[in-house]
């Protein structure tokens, strides 16, 4: 069980107050506040061995770089991959999703292929890919999402086929919370020659991930989300394809040598990091990553479990609000998105915030997945590692509140 | 678990009866089957819409339909909008749009512009919610740039 | 003039020691340190307003995504743009002239056009180029150098043609320090029909930098050469051009509504900031650029040249040793190569680490140069705001002994 | 300008004698008209280049030619490597990358390894200096790898 009060003390945003009120904040899913830690290793970093790396031979830049890599090791182990230059360091797991898109993709989808996906995905898994089909004449199928939110896998056999080069959904939703079965839809695409990306975004955060386990060729996901701070995503390849790609952007640091008229390409993973790198958030997602280890990534999604368990209870007795989603906790993240017939989600993120609640409102980035739910937006809650039932019960209280006025 | 209690006059302000009322029963909702003039905003980032239609005699307006899909804020305020506008000329709309964004940005109108903006004034509580006044403008900034464009063409 | 003294105090890292010796840092070319208030503002983002932007109801999503767009606009005020949504965010520079090169340069440089660039670019500023004439059927052409590393302008008029459609300068040397005339040469290229693009990673920080008068179509910079964070950077783009370019990454943010197979894109600049950005440091550039403000970017040129000018009597003294690039003080900035037959600069880096000093060595990713200079690699000194003559006198000294310990 | 005094008695590890005699004149200069195995090893960060070129005679080293370009570390390691080598099978020359790269990353060798590595012993200076590491390293991990390159054809 995670001690949530001792963690609670190291959110120091978590002290704050809004309208006065003490500020429950349910918005995970869009970021994660960030322990002092992970603030702290910026500051260390800024104040006492801030250097550029690589190029260097003095001892703050032999320190930096030191640290730089280390940050990416900690990646390596945390994701269960095997090398660590199978790890690129990127923005978010957008870029990271485009970078695959632009490089693998652009020299791997034809003509006439396919580019499998699902109703359930993010922006940034999904145009990125509409893109390159229309670049490249390729288009775009879909698994279709049952009731509960979960993909409806009976015709998965019709769905990947021999024209499906790519596989690319999500680990977990960020709209329903449903934990897709990632590991054997890699095993059956593969079995159809496929290659299969996996956004990571909302799995890495909350749950084990095992990239090795689960096979799959690419796997993204982003920092911000996971308590470290903004600007610094991962991009994992398969060592055997990431040695056949080309490079994304080019410039310094990717290069081994440079003439007037062409250059070869730095060893991986340098040779998909170009330019100066954010080496300070980097360092922060390392100590990121050390708190989570320290939680135990088990611990951590059994809180969660716990949580959007006891939450699904509390809404069950809001009658007038829909939550969407599956219903079984073992296939679901600490995802709720909820919906009222007569309280615009806009409506109800206003009247939450003037309790201190910070939930997000809107299509949450996956259009297709909000007009397939019937709706124009949702409401949303999403819990992380500090969230406590009795935030929950100040959830529930003020949308029951909110019911009630907006019925006046 | 012990009830709370919530203090929401703040938002009195804010959603009014008449704002929600227009939210409820928008105005102007049966579509006029040929148009002039096709207003629509979006906000890109929430998702909310609204598109109204504009039928012209000369350079005044005379019949307008609304539809759309969002938060009460911008649904009320398009609807607002299109009440008020029927019957004014182009110039007379943009000079509404241009009253009603400096009334969302805290600039004090004269008694003559705070009439002709009617019930949209209720809408003057929004200024402090600031994230929501874009919900607010979105019909009327649509509404501006159409006038804009069509002076153009 | 600045008060060096009292700028020394507001960055923590210089009352570092390295091998108990004060740390002298002279590698600001290839990143600046940062002052108390630059870190001050991600320990104060992260502390009490993280959120992620845009799309948030709730009071710390509207605070963040106000300061965000607020450090945007000091960007815009800083480089004399007109208006905020010609400001792209990225993570370097690097990125940001990848991005122009792939998407205008994509689809305005065809066969048979001509790139026109420079000997001194660094190679941020030359491989996408490379790539781009290679994918297009288009080639580079290269402005020479004079003996003192100024560009040989004397055929410029046979060199900018019908067919240059893009001229894509560095506004400052990083190896040589030289200051190109980048307004005149704009409006020449301008004649003939051609863009142009400015790589501003080395003038920004150091001088006071106007884009409406110099006119470019394009300038990229990078924050953290100037006192901002790793991770942030920044592209301007005329407005006329940024309307007509199509988006670079896909993704969250960057649309404005999307459907199954197809999508239609936000307004700019969001247009061309997929994901989520890196909130956190471009508010920490805003810092940044507050700081440099509070000085005065002629007071920072005018110290920069003083000490320059300083630098390059003493280094004058040190007989055998090369030192690179122009010697009129009004046509260089703060950056000094320099190189020695006896000793190579890595092992002269070595050196003058083990007294702490902190000089970068290589070919500072520009190998085309360097091998122009008929060397391997130079070392180079560069200073910024807190350099004093003091430390001027321990890097000669240093040099000399040195100089002596390898002629032993 | 008062003169500062320097201790560089540190540096003495790393710069020995023999390591800056290597440097100044390293051996095995003389390209090798024809060859059986080519090595290159580049430090795309720093740009420090070797090339070997190597005759066998069988299994084993017959002749040796180096060129390079970088710093005294990189250079005269490799110099020295080109004269270790020589006569050496091909077996024995990749053990020796192993010992070498051993005794850089900190591991005792025993004495029969010691020995072997001869004049290169001195490098184990650089172990001080953890960014030279890469600059020591450089001409053997190339002549590991093109031993098993060429293993592998
Ligand atoms: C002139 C010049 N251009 C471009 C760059 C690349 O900047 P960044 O590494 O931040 O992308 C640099 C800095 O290394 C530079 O000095
Ligand atoms: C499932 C999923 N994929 C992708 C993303 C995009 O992440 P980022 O904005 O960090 O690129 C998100 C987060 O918004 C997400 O929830």
């Amino acid at each position: 069980m995670l001690d949530v009060n001792h963690i609670r003390k190291d959110f120091p945003i978590l002290s704050r107050t809004i309208y006065g009120k003490p500020l429950v904040y349910l918005d995970n899913a869009a970021t994660s506040q960030k322990p002092t830690s992970v603030i702290q290793s910026l500051v260390d970093y800024y104040e006492s061995y801030n250097s550029n790396i690589h190029r260097g031979v003095h001892t703050l830049s032999m320190e930096a770089t030191d640290r730089h890599e280390d940050a990416r090791s900690k990646c390596t182990r945390f994701i269960g991959a095997k090398e660590d230059k199978s790890l690129i360091m990127v923005r978010n797991t957008t870029e990271a999703i485009n970078l695959v898109a632009q490089t693998w993709g652009k020299h791997n989808i034809s003509a006439g292929d396919e580019i499998l996906t699902t109703h359930m995905e993010h922006h940034s898994n999904l145009v990125p890919w509409q893109k390159l089909a229309e670049q490249n004449g390729a288009s775009l199928q879909f698994i279709e999402l049952d009731e509960d939110g979960m993909l409806n896998l009976s015709n998965i056999d019709d769905l990947i086929t021999e024209r499906t080069k790519l596989l690319a959904l999500t680990h977990m939703s960020n709209v329903l919370g449903t934990i897709n079965p990632v590991k054997e839809l890699t095993a059956v695409a593969h079995k159809m020659g496929a290659k299969v990306l996996i956004d990571g975004a909302q799995s890495v955060p909350h749950m084990k991930v095992d990239v090795t386990d689960l096979d799959c060729d690419f796997f993204a996901f982003s920092g911000h989300k996971m308590l470290a701070p903004t600007g610094i995503g991962v991009l994992y390849v398969k060592p055997e394809i990431l040695e056949s790609m080309e490079p994304f952007l080019f410039g310094g640091d990717m290069v081994s040598q440079v003439w007037d008229d062409t250059a070869t390409w730095n060893d991986l993973p340098w040779k998909f990091e170009a330019g100066t790198p954010n080496i300070a958030d980097l360092i922060g997602l390392g100590a990121a990553i050390d708190y989570l280890e320290s939680l135990g990534m088990d611990q951590v999604r059994e809180h969660e479990m716990a949580l959007t368990g006891y939450a699904l209870e509390q809404f069950d007795r809001l009658n007038d609000i829909k939550v969407f989603g599956p219903k079984d906790l073992s296939k679901r993240g600490g995802v709720i998105s909820f919906h009222s017939d007569d309280v615009h989600p806009h409506d109800m993120g206003t009247m939450l915030d003037r309790e201190g609640i910070a939930i997000r409102t809107g299509h949450h980035c996956a259009m297709p997945l909000t007009r397939k739910l019937s709706v124009v937006a949702t409401a949303r809650a999403s819990f992380y590692i500090y969230n406590t039932e009795e935030e929950v019960d100040k959830l529930t209280a003020a949308i029951r509140a909110t019911l009630d006025y907006f019925a006046k | 678990m012990s009830s709370p209690t919530f203090d929401f006059s703040e938002v009195d302000d804010l959603y009014q009866e008449i704002i929600l009322d227009h939210y409820r029963s928008p105005r102007n909702q049966k579509e006029i089957p040929e148009s002039d003039m096709d207003v629509t905003g979006i906000n890109p980032f929430c998702g909310d819409e609204v598109h109204m239609r504009i039928k012209l005699s000369g350079e005044s307006i005379s019949a307008v339909s609304f539809s759309g899909n969002g938060c009460s804020i911008s649904q009320a305020s398009a609807s607002m909008l299109s009440d008020i506008i029927k019957g004014k000329s182009l110039d007379e709309a943009n000079n509404l749009y241009v009253d009603f964004r400096d009334m969302m940005h805290g600039n004090d109108l004269n008694e003559d512009s705070m009439d002709n903006l009617g019930q949209a004034e209720a809408l003057s509580g929004v200024k402090k919610f600031p994230i929501r006044i874009k919900c607010a403008l979105l019909a009327w900034s649509a509404l501006g740039d159409a006038v804009k464009k069509h002076k153009s063409e």
